[in-house]
């Protein structure tokens, strides 16, 4: 099955080109073609999932996209192909499944919107290059798709694009991700540069001699700088929170599950690069930790359901990263995989909420339980997942996480963990005892959704409880093998479950929901009050630390600050000095040109006063 | 002899200083006349009596003719201030002056070898057959020359109707 | 006794007078007059020349009979030209013929 | 006898339009196209008739000019030099194409714009210094004229600016040209190519060169003709400025300056890569704080120029490769850019970016064609221009490992003012003072498709173009190799 | 006494004797322009005979002092066809300004006849006679617009001051005279190489320098050139341009190669510091002009410095880029001064500012002014380019670098002030619009001169061979 596995990504690639060059004006005719691809890159990735489960060995083949000879040697050369191992099967399959539902799902948000088609065109063009970046086998090719993903990213942002926020948020993420891909690409160019080439199985060959030298570790920052931009790590943050701007569906698809969890895949893909050094991983862990408490902690005061959301991502993407930098690729992917299926139904289903209520403002919502209820149920199953009780799916990805931090002597990062636990219990139940129960705030006559929108949250809740199994002891029993080991890095381990973190982590998750529903349901400590007592803290988790101001500043007074002065050096100072020398030769002509008088015996004097000159010189 | 050659220089330069100087145009004419003559005696001095001929005869007896014509056709004025100096007075003297002191110097300081012992030619002969054959085309040349300045004192002097 | 030198002496004076007399007088003619000065120091030189370095052959000489024709002509068409420019601009003094300049 | 004739198209097509009278308009732009797709057709012709596997030079035609001088007209074609005589027979054809609706003067128009094209072929494919000099002037009086009479905005101080800056350079290289001659009595690069110079002499002759061929490249103090050249002529014209004239300068420093006096480009090497990283970064600077539209389009040509040079200064085959490939790709991007800027000011009358906003409602074709220009400026993956600027990365990386990161910063700051520009442009709310504007017509959109599907064809699939390069570029840089040994 | 060597002097005197009395017995000839279809003719064959006339140094006519080798037969023929080209455009430029028109073809031919004496003179007297005939000649061709005051007052200047240089010029001669008591040039040469400097020779030198340099407007000689050619009609304006500066310069070329071959270290630093001035003075004054004559005088005054480059490289390969730059400097400048002649028949005053919207007007013109300019300033596709390059490469090759490189700068400054007349002449619209009227002669002078300037230009092999010959048998 190994040898389609090209076709992969080439089906939303077709369904791209068929939509723009037929099908534009067809919109429900698109719809399908794009929905229908989409099902057939599922179908032909769970197939190879299955198979690759049977005889997990990895397979790898290219064609020289680019060669560049010198004295009849190459010096060069560009690859184009695909690396399919467990890591790949399984992202090929959280991207199709969550790409193929969040289609389906858009049928219905997106009916009545003049942009339809190219709705969907984009999003083909969107799974074609993640796809692409995910089965790549050489760090050239995955940074070829990983801008075209931060092309589409910046397209479907920007899809409505008459609104200027949505305009600028659209530029903001395309520009911060090109920051952090100026490291990625310099990193790249390093590691050719040092060890020759861009495939990965050769790399990691090479990279395995070496440990703990300088030059790695520059390279193995530089490299991760990429994934910071992608996966929205602590300084490249800003632009996940204003990317809510674009379509609900895209952020469920782009900015919950695929896109932002490419910057996970490639830091598992490239695991030997990071592993082998010590400090890089320390400070991968600790971006993430951080990254983990600094977006949870802002989430606390949010009002928009989407910035919640969003922030929650940053918090879930801090924790995979720690637990890569932490040592165990196996737990942070785990944890993306159960991560993609609860977010992205959170994410419908508060996409279907706004589609009910027309506003993103949970103080504006409240009461919808009656209305809406598979949405609501469906959402509370997500947040449970996501807080992690017991025998939810998040419950075993954050477990998993909090062990091996443990194991690893990360003590600093487990308590970190567990308070961040904490607080995720604590916003989305906060959010879900605003938005979803209590009494109806505004006047908005919500209803249920159409079908093509509640089912995909249906199975999507269906996964979220079943996802988590996977990588449980008794699953190992009963079928011999689980996820950790399926899917490892150097050697498979065994699932084993540690009674006292597991309490202990769904201690904190039920305290923080205990907390929520104290304040928010019962009301017995009233928010506003709480808010009063903490007032700059409040204000400053509000505006989210202030770093957009930050970065905007630095952008307008710098950027453009600078730009004015070299304008002034370039207009004034150049052109002065050119356009000067040029006006000076023209008015000594004017000068000399009047020193011809006209009169015959000046011609005279001077003829007779440069001999008596030349005398004088020549004699002497 | 000597005292001859100081003569006719000394009437020369005084002459020729007198029509450079004076302000009044027919002075200046008459005084031009004179020098010429001054001029012939000193080619008399030289052994070149065809030369102090034609001087006479050229200078003193066209030229200077030509020059008074003019004089007179162009009076304007009184005719005291008829040959003022103009703007360049000052440095006019003043690199006339300049020239005269650097040639002077360049002549003090050549040496001229000795004068080949040979005697003087009979000169007109001599210039005859020159004319003839040596500097044919010159001579032809000049012909033409005088025959333009007739055409140009025609076509340009005479009074168009 | 009378060397070359004395005769160049002359001419050279003489050739000073000449230029003195073009560079400062207003009237034309007397323009004329100076270069007629001019070309009369040469002669004086040529002759010079010719009677102390090289009496044997007679081109100084010739060269000044030459010179002299030249001057001839030269005096008939500088005085016509004056003489048209007379006519229309009444007008001799050569400082405010400058309708040609810059 | 492909070269010769490819020179003599546009000439015989200059002489069939002085023929035609002024008043028959659609007959003289027929017969232009006509000529530009011949010329293009021939030049596609070559490309496939040409051997890529043989080394040097072929097709090498050589007549004796100057006898007494011992300069004969040589023409010759290796790889590099068809690049670029395939990215102007592109220009010219959809240039004449794009200024199909004009209306005043349009005899002159053309019959200037074919000895400019003539011009350039016969520098791309002359193998005499002299030969190659003297096409080199032959194209400055028409550009002058073109700017002058048919610009926009201040032409007439543009025009000359833009000459005097030029022909300034080329006195440099003229200098250089003299002493080499004097030094070899003669100015063929195949038998420069074969004698060896004193390294002080080659220093000399290259900084001469690199001041003479960088003025037109334009190397960073000697840009400022660039901005109000480009913004004062008319499209066609800017399309052709930018796209091609630009490259001559490239490719001559290419061909003459690291071609036959290696040490001496060593010897300059660093002081290029400095002026490639002030070129990218503080040109890209400047592009950001522009107002008018096509200032900003000329200053990110500038700014792109940089990364040629930052390729020419790491003198390896990665990087020279990655450099004439980038003046291929940026010379297709430089002429849509100006073709859309001139088709938008064609209808609005304006080129300040204030005055926009919203296009994309009125003009969803302009919108599309426009972002994916500025997304190829910005090196997006699937356009050619990525792919050379990753070769010159890869290139300079090896040589000038931090000069060449800061390069790759000017990526970054090339993609905000891109950004910037669009989104001032195209989004944003709908502009009801543009409601009256009309989208581009089928017919407008033909030169537009033409160069798009150029630059996207060689971008995912750069093998033929790229390999078409190195084998230009492979000699010279052998001979450099051996050269500097 | 072999004739052959004066034939073409004789020639030109009988044609130009036969116009005169043709005028003179039939006074409507006088009138009429049969006189100059007459001096074209006669022209044109003398230009055919000249080819087949046996060139070489030993072709001398009575004496070795007047001999017709390669250099004076090219420069005859450069003359011949100058006359030729002002003698067409003359036809219709006097139409409206004197009745006898016979007169003046008669006038070109004795300037002509005066070049040509000059140009085969082999020592001083009979150069300084073609010298004087010559400038005589054309003193009366410049005051022949009686009625305009430019012209009078131009020929006044022009007669006084070339009487006052040639009083400097017979001083030197007279000094040269004195020291070697000879007046051929072999004869002095041979007497110089002896090596006996004293500070007289210094004087000789410097006014012969000054003398000829009046001719070839070098410049603090150069006063006279632009009022004169401004005052000059303008076919006598081309005609010195060209002609007189030609002649100046064979005079300059065999005095300083031939006779003080042996006092290069005297008068090459002088040459050159006149060479910088002429450079620098000629370009930039003519920065600031708005006339096109008087333009076309500053020009012709830089392109004097330019070909005086190639004196100072004073080798053979110097003296054939002279004898090559003089070439296309005849074709440019005649292409050139023909344009202002057809611009003074249909506007009648020749400010540059008149030939605004040109190109509506009369495109022909236009082209033919583009071409001679473009020469002039030597862009390439136009004979200047090689001239230049040829001129510059030989300065190099002698050691002046820095002088090449003041030139090459120079010639930029000249390229600005060309295109600004280009600019004028391209674009804009004259409320004028009827088109000019361009008389059959002066159109076929045009077509004649700016075609040669373009053969130069492109397949410039021919001429650089003859010009090598010529120098290589000369040096």
């Amino acid at each position: 099955m190994d040898q389609f596995a090209w076709l992969i990504p080439t089906l939303p690639l077709a369904a791209f080109l068929i939509i723009v060059a037929l099908t534009y004006r067809f919109k429900l005719l698109s719809a399908i073609v794009a929905t229908s691809f989409s099902l057939g890159s599922l179908i032909l990735a769970i197939s190879i999932l299955i198979q690759k489960i049977q005889n997990p060995k990895t397979t790898e083949t290219f064609i020289n996209w680019l060669t560049i000879t010198a004295n009849q040697q190459t010096v060069l050369t560009l690859q184009m192909g695909y690396l399919i191992d467990p890591l790949a099967a399984v992202m090929c399959l959280i991207v199709t499944l969550i790409a193929t539902l969040v289609l389906l799902y858009s049928i219905g948000y997106m009916k009545g919107d003049e942009g339809f088609s190219r709705y969907f065109a984009y999003i083909s063009l969107f799974t074609f290059s993640m796809l692409g970046l995910v089965i790549s086998n050489n760090y050239f090719q995955t940074f070829v798709f990983w801008e075209l993903v931060g092309l589409c990213s910046y397209l479907l942002i920007g899809f409505w694009f008459f609104k200027p926020e949505a305009a600028d948020a659209s530029k903001k993420a395309f520009i911060t991700n090109r920051w952090a891909d100026f490291g990625f690409l310099v990193g790249i160019i390093g590691l050719f540069t040092v060890f020759g080439s861009f495939n990965f199985t050769e790399l990691s060959a090479v990279i395995g001699l070496h440990q703990n030298t300088l030059v790695l570790l520059i390279l193995g920052l530089l490299v991760f700088l990429g994934p910071m931009g992608k996966s929205a790590m602590f300084p490249f943050h800003v632009w996940l929170p204003d990317a809510m701007e674009g379509p609900t569906p895209i952020s469920a698809l782009i900015h919950a599950a695929t896109m932002v969890a490419a910057g996970i895949y490639l830091v598992a893909r490239g695991y030997i690069l990071f592993a082998s050094v010590d400090s890089v991983m320390i400070v991968i862990a600790y971006i993430g930790g951080f990254t983990a408490l600094f977006a949870a902690t802002i989430a606390l005061v949010q009002r928009d359901i989407k910035r919640i959301l969003a922030f929650s991502t940053l918090s879930q993407l801090g924790y995979m990263m720690m637990a890569l930098g932490v040592g165990s690729m196996t737990s942070g992917m785990f944890h993306l995989t159960t991560h993609a299926f609860f977010k992205a139904l959170l994410f419908l289903g508060a996409g279907s909420i706004i589609h009910a209520v027309h506003d993103q403002d949970i103080f504006n919502m409240g009461g919808l339980v009656k209305k809406m209820p598979i949405t609501v149920w469906t959402f509370v199953i997500g947040s449970l997942a996501l807080s992690g009780i017991f025998p939810l799916a998040g419950f075993w990805s954050k477990d998993e996480i909090l062990t091996v931090t443990l194991q690893h002597h990360f003590t600093g990062l487990f308590i970190l963990g567990t308070l961040v636990a904490f607080l995720t219990a604590f916003y989305m139940f906060r959010l879900i005892f605003i938005a979803l129960f209590g009494d109806k705030r505004s006047n908005h006559h919500a209803h249920e959704s159409s079908w093509t929108m509640t089912l995909p949250l249906l199975i999507l809740a269906i996964l979220s409880i079943v996802a988590g199994l996977v990588n449980t002891p008794w699953f190992y029993q009963w079928t011999g093998m689980s996820f950790s080991t399926f899917l490892f890095f150097k050697e498979p381990e065994i699932p084993v479950i540690h009674w006292s973190i597991a309490g202990l982590s769904s201690l904190a998750a039920l305290g923080g929901i205990f907390v929520a529903w104290i304040i928010y349901a019962k009301q017995h400590i009233s928010a506003d009050k709480l808010a009063e007592r903490f007032k700059g803290a409040h204000t400053l988790l509000l505006n989210k630390y202030y770093i957009d101001e930050l970065y905007g500043w630095v952008f307008n007074k710098g950027m453009i600050g600078l730009g004015k002065v070299f304008n002034f050096i370039d207009h004034t100072l150049i052109d002065g000095f050119f356009d000067g020398t040029a006006t000076l030769i023209r008015s000594t002509g004017i000068q000399l040109r009047l020193f011809q008088t006209g009169r015959l015996q000046q011609y005279a004097l001077v003829l007779f006063v440069a001999i008596a000159a030349m005398t004088i010189w020549g004699v002497r | 002899m000597i005292s001859l050659f100081y003569l006719f220089s000394a009437i020369l330069l005084v002459f020729a200083l007198g029509t450079v100087i004076s302000t009044n145009l027919i002075h200046s004419a008459l005084l031009m006349m004179g020098s010429f003559f001054a001029v012939a005696g000193l080619y008399l001095l030289l052994q070149a009596d065809y030369l102090a001929m034609v001087q006479i005869l050229v200078y003193v007896g066209a030229i200077a003719i030509l020059l008074v014509f003019g004089v007179m056709l162009t009076r304007k004025g009184s005719i005291e201030e008829s040959n003022l100096p103009n703007r360049y007075k000052g440095i006019g003297l003043l690199t006339a002056l300049g020239l005269f002191g650097l040639l002077a110097r360049s002549i003090y300081y050549t040496r001229f070898p000795a004068p080949p012992i040979g005697h003087p030619t009979q000169s007109i002969l001599a210039i005859a057959q020159a004319f003839l054959l040596q500097y044919f085309v010159a001579f032809e040349a000049l012909g033409i020359l005088l025959l333009i300045a007739i055409l140009g004192a025609i076509l340009i002097g005479r009074d168009s109707k | 006794m009378i060397g070359l030198s004395h005769y160049l002496f002359v001419a050279a004076a003489l050739f000073c007078i000449g230029v003195y007399g073009v560079l400062t007088k207003k009237n034309a003619i007397a323009v004329v007059m100076g270069i007629e000065f001019m070309l009369n120091a040469v002669n004086i030189n040529l002759i010079a020349f010719n009677h102390f370095m090289a009496p044997n052959h007679v081109i100084g000489q010739l060269f000044a009979i030459f010179i002299i024709g030249v001057a001839a002509a030269e005096v008939s068409l500088g005085l016509a030209i004056i003489l048209s420019l007379y006519r229309q601009r009444h007008l001799v003094a050569i400082d405010e013929m400058d309708i040609l300049k810059w | 006898m492909h070269l010769f004739l490819l020179i003599l198209i546009p000439l015989i097509g200059a002489l069939f339009l002085i023929l035609i009278p002024e008043k028959h308009q659609s007959l003289i732009k027929w017969t232009s196209a006509f000529f530009g797709l011949f010329g293009l057709a021939l030049s596609i012709h070559i490309f496939f008739v040409f051997d890529k596997s043989a080394l040097g030079m072929q097709f090498v035609e050589s007549i004796p000019w100057i006898r007494s001088f011992g300069i004969n007209f040589r023409l010759g074609m290796d790889g590099l030099s068809l690049s670029m005589v395939l990215l102007t027979s592109i220009i010219w054809f959809t240039g004449i194409l794009v200024s199909w609706d004009l209306q005043e003067r349009v005899k002159e128009f053309f019959i200037y714009m074919f000895i400019l094209v003539a011009g350039v072929f016969g520098v791309f494919l002359s193998l005499d210094f002299l030969i190659m000099f003297v096409f080199l002037e032959i194209a400055v009086i028409p550009k002058f004229v073109l700017i002058h009479v048919w610009g926009s905005g201040k032409k007439e101080y543009s025009a000359i600016k833009y000459t005097l800056y030029l022909l300034t350079g080329s006195a440099f290289a003229l200098i250089a040209m003299m002493m080499i001659y004097l030094q070899t009595m003669t100015l063929d690069f195949t038998q420069l190519a074969t004698l060896t110079f004193s390294a002080p002499f080659q220093k000399i002759i290259f900084i001469l060169l690199l001041i003479g061929f960088g003025v037109i490249i334009p190397l960073w103090p000697l840009h400022r003709w660039t901005p109000d050249g480009h913004s004062s002529a008319p499209t066609a014209i800017s399309m052709l400025l930018a796209g091609v004239i630009m490259k001559l300068g490239g490719y001559a420093l290419i061909r003459i300056g690291i071609g036959l006096f290696p040490i001496g480009a060593a010897f300059w090497a660093p002081l290029i890569a400095v002026i490639a990283v002030v070129n990218c970064i503080y040109i890209a600077f400047v592009a950001m704080v522009q107002k008018d539209l096509k200032y900003v389009v000329a200053n990110s040509s500038i700014s792109h120029m940089g990364y040629v040079l930052m390729g020419l200064a790491a003198m390896n085959t990665v990087s020279l490769t990655g450099a004439a490939s980038q003046m291929f790709a940026h010379g297709i991007m430089a002429a849509l850019f100006f073709a859309l800027v001139g088709l938008i000011y064609q209808r609005t009358h304006t080129r300040m970016i204030a005055d926009f906003g919203g296009l994309a409602h009125q003009m969803p074709r302009a919108a599309t064609l426009f972002l994916m220009t500025g997304l190829a400026s910005l090196g997006l993956p699937g356009f050619y221009n990525f792919v050379s600027e990753f070769l010159i990365f890869v290139g300079a990386f090896k040589t000038f490992p931090v000069l060449a990161t800061m390069a790759i910063l000017a990526v970054v700051i090339t993609a905000i003012y891109v950004l910037r520009v669009v989104q001032q442009i195209f989004f944003g709310p709908r502009n009801p003072r543009w409601d009256n504007l009309k989208d581009i017509s089928n017919v407008e959109m033909i030169p537009l498709i033409i160069l798009v599907v150029v630059m996207l064809g060689f971008g995912i699939i750069p093998a033929p173009m790229t390999n078409l390069i190195d084998q230009g570029i492979d000699p010279i840089v052998q001979h450099e190799v051996k050269g500097s040994l | 006494m072999n004739i052959s060597v004066v034939s073409l002097e004789l020639a030109a005197l009988s044609i130009g004797f036969l116009i005169i009395i043709f005028g003179l017995i039939f006074p409507s000839f006088r009138s009429s322009k049969t006189g100059g279809y007459l001096a074209i003719i006669g022209l044109l064959s003398m230009l055919i005979g000249s080819f087949f006339l046996p060139a070489s140094n030993t072709q001398t006519f009575i004496n070795a002092f007047y001999v017709q080798d390669d250099l004076a037969l090219f420069f005859k023929q450069l003359f011949i066809l100058a006359a030729i080209f002002i003698n067409a455009m003359s036809l219709h430029y006097l139409k409206p300004y004197t009745k006898n028109k016979g007169d003046y073809f008669a006038l070109t031919f004795f300037a002509l006849t005066g070049m040509m004496v000059m140009a085969s003179a082999a020592e001083f007297i009979t150069l300084y006679i073609g010298l004087e005939l010559m400038t005589f000649t054309f003193v009366l061709l410049t005051a022949y617009k009686k009625q305009d005051l430019k012209s009078g007052e131009a020929g006044l200047k022009y007669i006084l001051l070339s009487a006052i240089s040639s009083g400097v010029l017979l001083y030197g001669l007279s000094l040269l005279y004195g020291l070697t008591g000879k007046l051929d040039f072999a004869g002095i040469s041979s007497v110089f190489s002896l090596g006996a400097t004293s500070p007289l020779v210094v004087w000789a030198i410097i006014m012969l320098l000054s003398g000829l340099g009046f001719k070839i407007a070098l410049v603090p000689f150069h006063m006279w050139t632009p009022d004169v050619y401004e005052g000059a009609p303008t076919p006598i304006t081309a005609f010195l341009a060209v002609g007189s500066k030609a002649a100046g310069f064979i005079a300059f070329i065999r005095v300083f190669f031939h006779v003080f071959s042996v006092y290069t270290s005297i008068f090459m630093p002088l040459l050159i510091t006149l060479t910088v001035l002429t450079l620098l003075i000629g370009n930039l004054i003519a920065l600031a002009q708005t006339h096109l004559k008087r333009f076309l005088a500053y020009s012709s005054i830089a392109h004097a410095g330019y070909i005086l480059l190639g004196v100072i490289a004073y080798s053979k390969l110097g003296l054939s880029a002279i004898l090559f730059y003089l070439m296309l400097y005849l074709f440019a400048n005649i292409g050139a001064f023909a344009g202002v002649t057809a611009l003074v028949i249909n506007t009648g005053h020749d400010r540059i500012a008149d030939l605004t919207g040109l190109w509506k007007r009369s495109p022909f013109l236009s082209v033919i002014f583009l071409i001679s300019l473009l020469s002039l300033a030597g862009i390439p596709p136009t004979a200047g380019f090689i001239g230049k390059f040829y001129l510059f490469t030989e300065a190099i090759h002698q050691g002046y670098l820095w002088l090449a490189a003041l030139a090459l700068g120079m010639s930029l400054v000249a390229i600005y002030y060309y295109l600004m007349v280009l600019r004028t002449l391209l674009s804009g619209t004259n409320e004028e619009t009827k088109s000019f009227i361009i008389p059959f002669s002066l159109r076929l002078v045009m077509i004649v001169s700016a075609g040669m300037t373009l053969v130069i230009g492109i397949w410039p092999g021919p001429f650089t061979d003859i010009a090598l010959r010529i120098a290589q048998s000369f040096l």
